[in-house]
C-alpha cells in the first residue's frame, strides 16, 4: 500500500529538482519560472499526502488556494518576464548583472 | 505489491523523469512540454490519493490555462538557442552536490521510516460525500475569507499585468465612436453670400490656393 | 616703659607684610605702568619699595637682635586646606631670616642703585627695574616663609626671575639659550625638592617648620626606615634630606648641577651680582640651614651634602683659573665659595655656612659690581685679555675690587678671614664620613681661589695696557672692533663707584663685629639646631679668644700660607713676566683642555638630555604614537575598508548567486536542525 | 536662596539660544549679538549657582527630577555636588570667553557655528548636572554632534580625517559603556546613580563594568594609550573649538571617573588602580617627550594637556590605593583634592594657550612654530600673556597649574614615593616643552617681516586672555575658595572608596 | 458545519472598506484623464486614512483578541498598532512620491491601486489567525510589490530588479508553503492558535523533529521577507533599481508587515518551540549585522548604502526577537516602528531632491547640500544621526531598548557584537554628513524643493518626529508594551 512515507520523499525529491533548477540553469529565465511551478507543485503533493493520511480536508483546500495564486503568480511573472525581454532584449540569466556591488 | 503502488511507482518516476527534464532540456518549448507532462502525472498520483478534484483542476488550471500562457511567451519572445547551451555543464557539478546534500537532509530530518502510516479509508467516503462535494463543504464554510482574498489576488495579478504588458500601439488610427455620432452640422458646413464681380483684365484669374476661405 | 617694651620690641604683622610687599608694588608699578609712569618714576618706585623693605629688614633686624624680640611665626592666610591638614602662608621671623632679610634688602639696594647707572641707556630700563624688584619680592617670601610650602613657592619664584633677568636681552640667541638652560636645571633641582617636600608631610604629618621641627625630637620618626627599592631599608630622614638637598643643589649650582651659573653671565651684570652672587645661590644654603633638625637626624646625607660641597669647592675653582672672560671667572669663583658654604653645612657648621655666605654676599657682590664698571668702561668688552693696566683709569674700582679679592682669598682681618678659615678648621674638626677628602679638597681650593683671584686683578688693573685708544673717526656709531676704544677707560659715575665702596666697608669689617656673636656666641639660638655631638663650632670656640686674635692665629695657619703661595705664583706668572701663561697652556694641554672645556660636562649634558631628549621624543612619536598607536586606529578602518571592497562582490548580481545564497542558508540551518536532533537522540 | 529650577535652566536656555540663533541664519551680525547675549545670560545664571551653592549644606543641591522615561525607570534627575558646580561654572566661561574671541575670527556661516557653540554648552552643562546614568549618557553622546560640526566645517585642512577620527574614536568607547549601563539597569532596574552605587557586584561582574567604564572615559580623558585623536582633534580645529575642546570636554572623562567607576565598582578599581596609575605615568613621561618634538603649536598643547590630564587620572586612583591599602583618608582627599583642582586649572591653562595660538593664527594664518620668532618685540603684551601662561603650563607656582600638581605629587608620595618621583617628572618635561616653545615663538631676535608686521592685541582679545589670566592667576595665590567649595564632595567620594561592595 | 457569521464583518470592517474603496478608486481612476490623477491620490489618501481611524475606533480593548471567520482572522493589540503604522507608512510614501512620480510619467492609476492592495495584504497578513491567511496575505503583498517594482516599464534597471525580486520571492514563498505543509503534517490543523496548543511534543518524538523541520523552512520565509543575511541578497538589488517611492514602501511597509509575518508565525504557532528560533535568529543576527555594516562602507549609491543600512537594522530588531517574551516583541516593534518613519525620512528627501531626468541616488549628489538647501539638509543630518544611534535622537532609544532586551535574555556576547558593528556602520552615515556639510557643492544654484506644500510640512514633521520622539517616546513604547501584554 502506498504509504505517507512514499508521497514526503516523492515531493521531498521533487522539492530538490525545482530548487537545483533554478541555480543549475545558468541561461533561460523563462525555465526558472517553470522551476517554481514545479517547487508549488512539490508543496501540493504534500499538501495532499498529509490531507489524505490525516483525514482532513484542510489540507486540500489549502492546495487549491495555492493552485489560484500560483496562476496569478505566473501571469506577473510573464509580464515581468516581457518589460525585462523588452528592456534588455534577452532573457539570458547571465546577462542581467548590471545590478551587483 | 499491490496494484496501487506499482501505478504510485510508474508515476512518480515520470514525474521525477520529465521534472528533471523540465530543468535541463536546451530548448524552452520541450521544457515547457516536459512541464505540461510532469503535470499529468502528478494528477495521476493525487488521484491515487483520493483526491480527484484537485487532480482535475491541476490539469484544468495549469495545463489549460498556465502552460498555454507559457507557449505564447516562449513562442513570442523569439529566443535564439545556440548561446544558450554553453555555461551549462560547468554550473552542474555545485548545483547538484548542494541539491543532493539538502535531499538527505530533509530525508532524515523527515524521518521517513517512522513514517509509516498506511494509508487508511478515503475519508471522503467516510463520510458519505465525493471528494469534491466534501472539498466544498469546508471550502465554503470555514474558508470564506481566503476564498475572497484569493479572487482579490488574481484581481492584482490583471491589474498588474497589464500596465506592464501592454504597450499601446502609435499612430493607430482608431475611431472614436462617441466623438462620430454627437457631430454638430453647423461645425462642417457653412454657406457664404457673395455678390458677383467682374474679373480685372491683366490679374491672372485663377484664385490663390485658400484664398477665399477666411470665415 | 612695658608698653614700650611690649608695642615696640614685638615684631608686628604689618611690618613684615610690608617688608615682602613693598618690593612687589614696586616691581608691578615699574613693570605693568611704564608708559605712564617713565624711565624715572619706574626706577623710584623700585629703588623706593626695596630701599623701605632693606629699612624695616634692619629694624626687624635690630628689634630681634638687640630689642630681644620673641620669635615671631604667624600664618598671614591658608593656602588650601584639605580635612585636618591645611597649607598657609606665613612669616617666621627669627635672627637666622632676620639675617638673610638684611643680606638680601641690602644687596638688592646697592644693586637698584648701581643699575641706574649701569642700565642708563638700555630701552628695556624699566623692565629690569620691575625685574630686579620682583626677585627681591621672592626672595624675601622665600626667606621669610614658615612653612615648606610657602618656600617652595619663593624657590620658584626666584628661578622665574632669573629666568627673566638671565634672558633679558632677548634679542641675543645665547641670553635666550642661557635662561632656558637655567631654569631647566632649576627644575631637576626641584623635581628632587619637591619629592623632598612630600617625604616631610608624608613622614612628619605637616608642613609647618614648628611641627615639623618638633615632630623631628620625637625618636620614633628619626628612626622610621622606608623601603623605596624593596629589601634596601633607608632611613626616612636619609631620603628627606637627599631630596632637599638636590633642590639645594640645583638652586645653589652644586656640582652635577652647576652648569648654568657660568651661562647666567648673559645677563646684566647686575643681576649677576644680586642674583647669581649674593642671594638666590645662597637660597640653598639657607634652606639647608633653616631645616638642620632634619639633616642632624641622618647622618648619611650630611656626608652626601659634604662630599658634593668639596667636590664643588675644588673643580670649579679649577676651571675658574683658565677663564678669559672677567664675569666668567668670578662665577666660578662664586661656585667655589659656594663649594665652600655647602662643606660648611655638611660638617654640621651650619652657623659658619651661614656666616660665610654673608660676608660672600658683600665682597662677591662687590667683585661682580667691580667687574661691571670695568666692562662699561671697556665699552662692554668683557675679554680680560684686552684689558690691563687700568689701575691708574679707574683707582676706586681698582681699590675696591682689590680690598674684594683680598676678602676673597681670606687675607687674614678681612671677613672672607674669619668665615672661610672657620669653615676649614671646621672641616679639620669634624669626624665625618669623607671629611679628609674635603679637607684636601678646602685646602687645595685656598691655592687655586687666590690664584685666579690675583690672576683676574693682575690681567686687568696691572701690567700692560692690551687695548688701543683712537678717537672716533667721523660721527659713524662707535661700532668699533673689540680692543680699540674711542677714549682712554674712565672712572665710573658716582652712582656706580658709590656702591662700590658701600661694599667694600662691610667685606672689610663686617668681619670683626660679627664673627664671636654669631658663630660661638649661639646668637643664631634656636633657628639652627646642631646635635652636640657633630657641634664643630663648640669645639673650636673653646680656642677663640676674640677676632683680633683670631686674626694674628690666623698668619700662623697653614691656610695664610697656601694663600700666599697662590699669590706668589699668580704675581710671577701673570704680573712679571705675562708670555709664561701661553707657554703653560701649551706644555700643560690635556689639562688646560679640560679645563676649558669645563671637563666636557656641560657637552654631556647637551648630548645626553638635550639631543638624547629630543631624539628619544621624535622616536616615541613617529614609532609610538604616529606608528604604533595610529597605525591601529587608521589599519583598522583600512582593513574593514578592504574587507567591505571584498565583500561586496559577493553581490555578483547574477540571479542564480542569490538563490545559490539561500539554499545554501536553508541548508546550514537545516544541518543545525540536524545536529540538534542527533544530539538529543545520543 | 536657591532658584529651584536652575540647573534646567543652565541647560536649556543654551539649547534654546542655539535654535534662536540658528534662525537667523541670513543676518550673522545679529546673530552674533544674540548668541553673546544668551552666552552671558548663561554665565550669570551659572554665577548664581556658585553663590547660591550652600558650603555647608547638603551634598547634592539645586535637585531637580522628572519622570523622564517610564519604560526604564530613568527620570531627568538634576542635581549638583562642589565638583559639579566649578565644573558648569568653567563651562559657561568658556563658551562666554569662546563666543566673544570668535567675534573676528569665524566669516562664513556665522550662525550655524554659534549655533553650535551654544548647543554644545547647553549639553556639557548637562552632562555635569546630572544624575541619572542614561541622561548622563545622552549629553555625554549628544555633545559630540556639535563639536563633529565645528571641527569639520570651519577645521584646517586635514578636518574631515580628524572630526570623523574623533567621532568615531569617543562613539567606540562610549559604547562598551552604554552595555554596562544597561547591565546596571537590569541589575537595579533603575538608571540613578545612587541605586547604581548601591548595587552589590561581585568581582567579576565588577571587573567588566570596570573595563567598560575605562573604555568610555579613557578615551574621553584621554589618557595614554587612545589618546592619538586629541592632537589631530585639535591642530584640526577652529580656535573656538580647540579651547572648548581643551577646557571643557577632557574635563568629562575625569568627571566620569568621579561618578561612574569610583562609586560603582570600587573593588574593581582599587584592583585595577595600577592599570591607570601606569598609564598616567606613561602618559606623563611619553607624552612629555612627544610633545618636545612637535613642530605645529597646537599638537603640541594637545600633547601638553594629555600629559596635564594624566594627573588627574593619577590623583584620583592614588587615592583609592590610599584610602583601601593605606589606610591615609587624608592623603586620599588630598589626591581626589588636586585632580579636581587640576581639573579647573587645565581647563583655564590650556583654554589660554588655545586662545594665544588662535591670536597668532589669526594674523599668520600658520601654526608651525618655524614661521614664528621674536613676538615680544610686535606683541609685547601678547608676549606677556604667553610667558604667563606658558610658566602656567609648566605649573610654576603663582598659577594655578603649580596648586594641583602639588597636590597630586603629596598624595602620590604617600602611596609610594616611585610614582611620586615619576609623576614630579612633569616639573622637569613640562617646562623644557613649553620654555622651548617660548623660546622659539616669544623670545629670540625677530626672524621675518611678516612676524615684524604682527600688530598686538585687539579689545576682544584683550579680554580673553585677561579673563584667563585672572582665573590662572586666583586659583594660583588663592585657590581655598575652590577647594572649599569641593571638599564636601571630596570627603563624600572617599568615603565611599573605603566601603567595599563584596 | 460553522456558516458565515455577520458579526464577523465588523471585525473585518477596515479591511472592507479597504477592499471596496480599493475597487471605488479602479473605477473612478478608468475615468480620469492623466491630468487629473491628484484625484487617485486624493482619493487614495481618504481611503487610507478612514481604514485607519476603522481600524483605531473598532479596535477590542487592549489584551483582547476579537477573532473572526472561525479563528482565521484576529484583530489585537499587535495588530492595531501594526496596521496603523503600516497605513501611517503607505500614506506617507504617497505623499512623499507625488511630484517624483509626475515628473518620471508613472503617475497612472495602478500605482495607487497596487499600494492599496499590498496595504490590504499586509492588513491580512498582520491579523491572520490561520496558516491560509497569512499565506494569502504574505501573497497578495508580495505580488503587488513585484508589480510596483517593475512599474516603471522603460528603465532597464528596474526591470532586471523585479525579475530578481520576482524569482526569488517566489522561491521563499514556496519554501514557506513547504514549512507550512510540515507544519500541517505535523499538528493536523492550519489554526496557529491549535498549532501552537499541540505543538508542546517531547523533544525526540517524531512530530517535534517535523515540526522544528517546518520552522527551518518558515524561518527562510520569513529572513527573506525581512531582507535578513544570508538571504538579503535581493534587498541592495531592489532597494537600487526600483523607482525611489517603490523603494521607499518597501523599506519601510513591507518590513512592519515582515514582522507581523514573524511574529504570528514564530510567536503565534511555535511559541512552543521557543528555544530554536531564539538561537536561530541570533545566528542570522549576527550575520545581517555583519553583512549589513560592512558592505554599506563601500558604497557610493545613496540607495544602496541605505539597503545594506537596513540589514544591519534588521539584525538589530531581530535582537529583540532574540528574547522571545512579550518585552522583546514589544522592544523588537517600537524598533522596527522608528527604523521605518527613519527610512521613510531619508528616502522622502532623496525624492525632494531628485528632479527630471535627475536621481539624486549617488552620495555625490548631496555634496554641500547644507549651502544649497540647509532646511533639506538638516532634516537629512537628524535621518543620519538617527540611523547610527547617536543620542539624543529616537535611533539610540530604540538601539537602547532592544539591547537591553538581548542582555536580559543573556545575548551579552550578541549585544556587543551589535554594537561593535554600530561603530561601522556610524562611518558611514558620518560620510553622508560629511558630504553634506564639509564639502563644497558641485554648482551653488539654491536647490528649491518642489512646489508640493502637504509634502514640505510633512517630511519636515516626519523628520523633526525623529528628533521629538527623541525626548519622548515613552508613550509609544507602553503602546507596544501593552499591545503584546495579552494577545498571542
Amino acid at each position: 500500500m502506498i504509504t505517507l512515507a512514499h508521497y514526503l520523499t516523492f515531493s521531498a525529491v521533487l522539492l530538490c529538482i525545482a530548487v537545483a533548477g533554478i541555480f543549475i540553469n545558468r541561461k533561460n529565465v523563462i525555465v526558472l519560472l517553470m522551476a517554481l511551478e514545479l517547487l508549488l507543485l512539490a508543496v501540493n503533493t504534500n499538501f495532499i499526502a498529509f490531507s489524505r493520511f490525516l483525514g482532513n480536508p484542510d489540507g486540500q483546500v489549502f492546495v487549491f488556494f495555492i493552485l489560484a495564486v500560483a496562476a496569478a503568480e505566473a501571469a506577473i511573472g510573464l509580464a515581468i518576464l516581457l518589460v525585462l525581454f523588452r528592456n534588455r532584449a534577452t532573457i539570458n540569466v547571465g546577462e542581467i548583472d548590471s545590478l551587483k556591488g | 505489491m499491490s496494484v496501487q503502488l506499482f501505478f504510485f511507482y510508474t508515476f512518480a518516476v515520470i514525474t521525477l523523469g520529465a521534472a528533471a527534464a523540465v530543468v535541463s532540456v536546451r530548448n524552452p518549448v520541450h521544457a515547457a512540454l516536459f512541464l505540461v507532462l510532469t503535470f499529468f502525472s502528478t494528477a495521476c498520483t493525487w488521484l491515487l490519493a483520493d483526491a480527484e478534484f484537485l487532480a482535475v483542476a491541476l490539469v484544468l488550471v495549469y495545463v489549460g490555462a498556465v502552460m498555454v500562457l507559457f507557449l505564447f511567451v516562449v513562442m513570442m519572445l523569439d529566443i535564439d538557442i545556440a548561446p544558450l547551451r554553453e555555461g551549462f555543464v560547468r554550473a552542474l557539478p555545485v548545483g547538484l552536490i548542494v541539491a543532493v546534500i539538502m535531499l538527505v537532509e530533509m530525508l532524515s530530518l523527515i524521518g521517513v521510516r517512522s513514517m509509516e502510516a498506511v494509508q487508511s479509508v478515503d475519508p471522503a467516503l467516510a463520510a458519505g460525500m465525493s471528494n469534491t462535494e466534501w472539498l466544498a463543504m469546508t471550502l465554503f464554510s470555514r474558508f470564506l475569507l481566503p476564498f475572497e482574498v484569493a479572487a482579490l489576488i488574481l484581481t492584482v495579478a490583471i491589474i498588474a499585468a497589464i500596465p506592464l504588458a501592454l504597450r499601446p500601439r502609435l499612430g493607430v488610427k482608431s475611431q472614436s465612436v462617441p466623438r462620430q455620432v454627437n457631430v454638430d452640422p453647423r461645425q462642417r458646413l457653412r454657406i457664404v453670400k457673395m455678390r458677383s464681380e467682374a474679373p480685372v483684365r491683366g490679374q491672372s484669374t485663377e484664385a490663390k490656393l485658400g484664398e477665399g476661405l477666411e470665415p | 616703659m612695658a608698653a614700650f617694651q611690649e608695642r615696640w620690641f614685638v615684631i608686628s604683622k604689618t611690618v613684615l607684610l610690608i617688608i615682602v610687599l613693598a618690593p612687589l608694588v614696586g616691581g608691578l608699578v615699574a613693570g605693568l605702568f611704564r608708559r605712564q609712569v617713565g624711565r624715572a618714576g619706574a626706577a623710584a618706585a623700585a629703588i623706593i619699595g626695596v630701599a623701605l623693605s632693606c629699612v624695616l629688614s634692619f629694624w626687624v633686624f635690630y628689634q630681634l637682635a638687640w630689642g630681644g624680640a620673641p620669635v615671631f611665626n604667624q600664618n598671614v592666610y591658608t593656602w588650601v586646606e584639605v580635612g585636618s591638614f591645611g597649607m598657609h602662608i606665613g612669616f617666621l621671623i627669627d635672627r637666622l631670616t632676620a639675617m638673610m632679610m638684611v643680606v638680601v634688602s641690602f644687596v638688592s639696594l646697592m644693586v637698584h642703585i648701581y643699575t641706574i647707572g649701569y642700565m642708563a641707556d638700555d630701552d628695556g630700563y624699566q623692565r629690569f627695574f620691575s625685574y630686579i624688584a620682583l626677585f627681591t619680592f621672592s626672595m624675601l617670601l622665600l626667606c621669610m616663609a614658615n612653612n615648606f610650602l610657602q618656600l617652595f613657592i619663593g624657590w620658584e619664584l626666584v628661578g622665574l626671575a632669573s629666568y627673566l633677568l638671565i634672558g633679558f636681552w632677548f634679542k641675543r640667541p645665547s641670553a635666550v639659550f642661557a635662561n632656558l638652560k637655567a631654569f631647566l636645571v632649576n627644575r631637576v633641582g626641584d623635581w628632587g625638592f619637591v619629592l623632598g617636600i612630600a617625604g616631610v608631610l608624608y613622614w612628619f604629618g605637616s608642613l609647618d617648620y614648628a611641627q615639623v621641627f618638633a615632630a623631628t625630637l620625637d625618636p620614633v620618626n628619626a628612626a622610621r626606615t622606608v623601603e623605596i627599592i624593596p629589601g634596601h631599608p633607608w632611613s626616612v630622614t636619609t631620603v628627606i634630606c637627599v631630596c632637599l638637598f638636590i633642590g639645594a643643589m640645583g638652586k645653589s649650582a652644586q656640582v652635577p648641577l652647576h652648569v648654568w651659573l657660568p651661562d647666567s653671565m648673559e645677563g646684566p651684570t647686575p643681576i649677576s651680582a644680586l642674583i647669581h652672587a649674593a642671594t638666590m645661590v645662597t637660597a640653598g644654603i639657607f634652606m639647608v640651614a633653616r631645616t638642620s633638625p632634619l639633616f642632624e637626624l641622618s647622618e648619611m646625607a650630611l656626608s652626601f651634602v659634604l662630599v658634593i660641597g668639596a667636590t664643588t669647592a675644588l673643580f670649579t675653582g679649577l676651571i675658574g683659573i683658565v677663564q678669559n672672560d672677567i664675569k666668567r671667572v668670578v662665577a666660578y669663583s662664586t661656585l667655589s665659595q659656594l663649594g665652600y658654604m655647602t662643606v660648611a653645612l655638611g660638617v654640621s657648621a651650619y652657623a659658619g655656612g651661614v656666616y660665610h655666605l654673608m660676608t660672600h654676599a658683600f665682597f662677591k657682590a662687590l667683585l661682580f659690581l667691580g667687574a661691571g664698571s670695568v666692562i662699561i668702561a671697556m665699552h662692554h668688552d668683557q675679554d680680560m685679555r684686552r684689558m690691563g693696566g687700568l689701575a691708574k683709569y679707574m683707582p676706586i674700582t681698582a681699590i675696591t675690587m682689590w680690598l674684594g679679592s683680598l676678602a676673597l682669598v681670606a687675607a687674614p682681618g678681612f671677613s672672607g678671614f674669619f668665615s672661610k678659615d672657620l669653615i676649614i678648621e671646621a672641616v679639620g674638626e669634624s669626624s665625618r664620613w669623607g671629611s679628609g677628602y674635603a679637607y684636601f679638597c678646602v685646602m687645595a681650593g685656598v691655592f687655586v681661589t687666590s690664584l685666579y683671584s690675583f690672576r683676574l686683578l693682575y690681567m686687568t688693573f696691572h701690567g700692560k695696557e692690551r687695548f688701543v685708544v683712537e678717537p672716533a673717526r667721523g660721527g659713524a656709531h662707535h661700532d668699533h672692533e673689540p680692543g680699540h676704544l674711542e677714549h682712554p677707560p674712565r672712572e665710573s659715575p658716582w652712582v656706580i663707584t658709590v656702591p662700590l665702596v658701600l661694599l667694600a666697608i662691610p667685606s672689610v669689617l663686617i668681619g670683626w663685629s660679627t664673627v664671636q656673636p654669631m658663630l660661638f656666641g649661639g646668637w643664631f639660638g634656636g633657628s639652627i639646631r646642631v646635635a652636640p655631638a657633630n657641634d664643630v663650632l663648640k669645639v673650636l670656640g673653646q680656642e677663640f679668644h676674640g677676632p683680633l686674635a683670631f686674626t694674628l692665629h690666623g698668619f700662623t695657619q697653614l691656610t695664610f700660607w697656601i694663600a700666599l703661595a697662590g699669590f706668589a705664583v699668580a704675581t710671577w706668572i701673570w704680573l712679571l713676566n705675562p708670555g709664561l701663561a701661553t707657554k703653560a697652556k701649551k706644555t700643560l694641554r690635556p689639562i688646560y683642555a679640560m679645563l676649558v672645556n669645563k671637563y666636557w660636562v656641560d657637552d654631556l649634558y647637551r648630548v645626553l638630555f638635550m639631543q638624547g631628549g629630543v631624539g628619544f621624543g621624535r622616536g616615541l612619536w613617529k614609532r609610538g604614537d604616529v606608528g604604533v598607536i595610529d597605525g591601529a586606529v587608521n589599519g583598522s578602518s583600512w582593513i574593514v575598508a578592504r574587507t567591505a571592497a571584498v565583500v561586496r562582490w559577493v553581490q555578483s548580481g547574477y540571479l542564480y548567486h542569490y538563490a545559490f545564497a539561500m539554499i545554501v542558508g536553508l541548508i546550514l540551518l537545516l544541518g543545525g536542525l540536524w545536529w540538534t536532533v542527533a544530539r538529543i537522540a545520543a | 536662596m536657591q532658584f529651584p529650577h536652575l540647573l534646567s535652566l543652565l541647560i536649556w536656555l543654551p539649547i534654546a539660544g542655539s535654535i534662536v540663533v540658528l534662525a537667523l541664519r541670513s543676518r550673522p551680525e545679529v546673530a552674533r549679538w544674540v548668541s553673546l547675549a544668551f552666552a552671558l545670560a548663561t554665565f550669570l545664571a551659572s554665577l548664581q549657582l556658585w553663590t547660591g551653592y550652600d558650603r555647608s549644606g547638603p551634598l547634592l543641591q539645586f535637585v531637580e527630577s522628572q519622570p523622564w522615561i517610564a519604560a526604564l525607570n530613568a527620570n531627568y534627575a538634576l542635581g549638583v555636588d562642589g565638583i559639579s558646580v566649578a565644573l558648569i561654572v568653567l563651562t559657561t566661561l568658556a563658551h562666554l570667553l569662546v563666543v566673544i574671541s570668535s567675534w573676528g575670527q569665524i566669516k562664513d556661516r556665522v550662525a550655524l557655528y554659534m549655533a553650535s557653540m551654544l548647543a554644545m554648552e547647553g549639553v556639557l552643562v548637562g552632562v555635569f548636572a546630572t544624575t541619572d546614568a542614561l541622561l548622563f549618557y545622552v549629553f555625554f553622546e549628544a555633545m559630540l554632534i556639535p563639536m563633529f560640526l565645528i571641527i569639520g566645517a570651519w577645521g584646517g585642512p586635514r578636518r574631515i580625517y580628524a572630526t570623523l577620527k574623533f567621532f568615531i574614536y569617543t562613539f567606540f568607547g562610549s559604547i562598551f559603556m552604554l552595555i554596562a549601563l544597561i547591565y546596571l539597569h537590569l541589575k537595579t532596574g533603575e538608571f540613578s546613580l545612587a541605586a547604581f552605587a548601591a548595587a552589590p557586584l561581585d568581582a567579576t561582574e565588577q571587573a567588566w563594568l570596570f573595563f567598560a567604564f575605562v573604555a568610555g572615559f579613557a578615551i574621553k580623558v584621554p589618557m595614554w594609550p587612545v589618546h592619538t585623536w586629541l592632537p589631530d582633534a585639535h591642530v584640526e580645529a577652529p580656535t573656538g573649538g580647540s579651547v572648548i575642546l581643551a577646557a571643557i570636554m577632557l574635563k568629562v572623562g575625569g568627571y566620569g571617573f568621579i561618578r561612574f567607576s569610583l562609586p560603582i565598582v570600587p573593588d574593581a578599581s582599587h584592583e585595577f588602580a595600577w592599570v591607570i596609575i601606569a598609564s598616567s605615568l606613561i602618559a606623563i613621561i611619553y607624552i612629555g617627550y612627544v610633545a618636545l618634538v612637535q613642530e605645529d603649536m597646537k599638537k603640541l598643547v594637545a600633547y601638553s594637556s594629555v600629559a596635564h590630564m594624566a594627573f588627574v587620572t593619577l590623583g584620583i586612583f592614588i587615592a583609592l590605593a590610599l584610602v583601601r591599602t593605606h589606610g591615609n583618608p587624608l592623603g586620599a582627599r588630598l589626591g581626589v583634592q588636586g585632580a579636581m583642582v587640576q581639573m579647573i586649572s587645565h581647563g583655564f591653562v590650556s583654554g589660554a594657550m588655545f586662545a594665544c595660538i588662535g591670536v597668532m593664527y589669526d594674523r599668520l594664518h600658520t601654526r608651525m612654530i618655524k614661521d614664528y620668532g621674536g613676538l615680544s618685540q610686535p606683541m609685547p603684551w601678547f608676549a606677556m600673556f604667553f610667558v604667563l601662561f606658558s610658566f602656567a603650563n609648566c605649573g610654576l607656582p603663582g598659577t594655578s597649574g603649580f596648586v594641583a600638581e602639588f597636590m597630586v605629587i603629596l598624595a602620590a608620595f604617600q602611596d609610594s614615593p616611585l610614582i611620586a618621583l615619576l609623576a614630579a617628572f612633569t616639573l622637569v618635561i613640562g617646562a623644557a616643552y613649553t620654555l622651548w616653545l617660548v623660546k622659539r615663538i616669544v623670545f629670540g631676535p625677530v626672524t621675518s617681516e611678516r612676524v615684524a608686521g604682527m600688530q598686538d592685541l585687539n579689545p576682544r582679545e584683550w579680554i580673553v586672555l585677561a579673563v584667563f589670566a585672572i582665573g590662572v592667576l586666583a586659583i594660583g595665590f588663592y585657590p581655598k575658595p575652590l577647594t572649599d567649595l569641593m571638599e564636601p564632595a571630596v570627603q563624600n567620594l572617599v568615603q565611599q572608596l573605603a566601603l567595599s561592595k563584596f | 458545519m460553522p456558516t458565515f457569521n455577520p458579526a464577523d464583518l465588523r471585525v473585518i470592517a477596515p479591511e472592507l472598506f479597504l477592499v471596496c474603496s480599493t475597487f471605488a478608486i479602479l473605477l473612478i481612476d478608468l475615468f480620469l484623464k492623466p491630468t487629473q490623477r491628484h484625484v487617485t491620490h486624493w482619493l487614495a489618501l481618504l481611503a487610507l486614512v478612514v481604514a485607519g481611524a476603522l481600524v483605531w475606533s473598532g479596535a477590542p480593548p487592549m489584551g483582547e483578541v476579537a477573532a473572526a471567520f472561525d479563528g482565521m482572522f484576529l484583530r489585537d493589540g499587535m495588530a492595531t498598532l501594526l496596521k496603523l503604522f503600516v497605513l501611517l507608512t503607505i500614506a506617507l510614501v504617497f505623499v512623499y512620491s507625488r511630484p517624483y512620480q509626475r515628473d518620471r510619467g508613472l503617475n497612472i492609476g495602478e500605482f495607487y491601486l497596487l499600494l492599496l492592495f499590498a496595504a490590504l495584504g499586509m492588513m491580512l497578513l498582520i491579523s491572520a489567525g490561520n496558516l491560509v491567511t497569512v499565506f494569502l496575505g504574505l501573497e497578495l503583498m508580495a505580488l503587488s510589490s513585484f508589480a510596483l517594482v517593475a512599474l516603471n516599464r522603460d528603465s532597464p534597471l528596474s526591470s532586471e530588479a523585479a525579475i530578481k525580486f520576482f524569482v526569488l520571492g517566489a522561491l521563499a514563498s514556496g519554501l514557506l508553503l513547504y514549512g507550512m505543509s510540515m507544519l500541517y503534517g505535523a499538528t493536523g490543523t492550519l489554526d496557529l492558535a491549535q498549532i501552537r496548543a499541540v505543538s508542546d511534543f517531547t523533544a525526540g518524538s517524531p512530530h517535534r523533529t517535523l515540526l522544528a523541520f517546518g520552522l527551518v523552512f518558515l524561518i527562510v520565509g520569513i529572513a527573506f521577507e525581512f531582507g535578513a543575511a544570508p538571504f538579503h541578497m535581493w534587498l541592495p538589488d531592489v532597494y537600487h533599481g526600483a523607482p525611489t517611492s517603490i523603494t521607499l514602501f518597501i523599506s519601510s511597509a513591507s518590513k512592519l508587515a515582515a514582522f507581523g509575518l514573524a511574529y504570528r508565525l514564530l510567536e503565534g504557532a511555535l511559541g512552543g518551540l521557543g528555544a530554536d528560533w531564539t538561537f536561530m535568529l541570533a545566528l542570522l543576527a549576527t550575520l545581517s549585522l555583519a553583512v549589513g555594516n560592512v558592505i554599506a562602507i563601500a558604497q557610493s549609491n545613496l540607495k544602496r548604502m541605505l539597503a545594506y543600512s537596513t540589514i544591519s537594522h534588521i539584525g538589530f530588531a531581530l535582537l529583540g526577537f532574540v528574547n522571545g517574551t512579550q518585552q522583546g516583541f514589544a522592544a523588537a516593534l517600537f524598533y522596527m516602528i522608528c527604523y521605518a518613519l527613519m527610512s521613510t525620512v531619508a528616502f522622502g528627501i532623496m525624492m525632494v531632491l531628485a528632479r527630471v531626468g535627475f536621481e539624486a541616488e549617488e552620495i555625490d549628489d548631496f555634496k554641500g547640500l547644507n549651502q544649497r538647501n540647509p532646511w533639506y539638509a538638516g532634516l537629512m543630518a537628524i535621518a543620519m544621526f538617527s540611523l547610527a544611534g547617536v543620542p539624543p535622537l529616537w535611533g539610540f532609544f530604540a538601539k537602547l531598548m532592544v539591547l537591553k532586551v538581548a542582555i536580559d535574555a543573556g545575548y551579552l556576547w550578541l549585544a556587543i557584537v551589535a554594537i561593535i558593528f554600530a561603530i561601522v556602520g556610524l562611518f558611514y552615515y558620518l560620510r553622508v554628513v560629511k558630504v553634506m556639510y564639509f564639502d563644497a557643492p558641485a554648482d551653488d544654484t539654491p536647490l528649491v524643493a518642489p512646489a508640493d506644500y502637504p509634502l514640505r510640512w510633512v517630511l519636515s514633521l516626519n523628520g523633526l518626529a525623529l528628533l521629538v520622539m527623541g525626548m519622548a517616546w515613552s508613550p509609544l513604547m507602553e503602546w507596544c508594551t501593552r499591545a503584546f501584554a495579552v494577545a498571542g
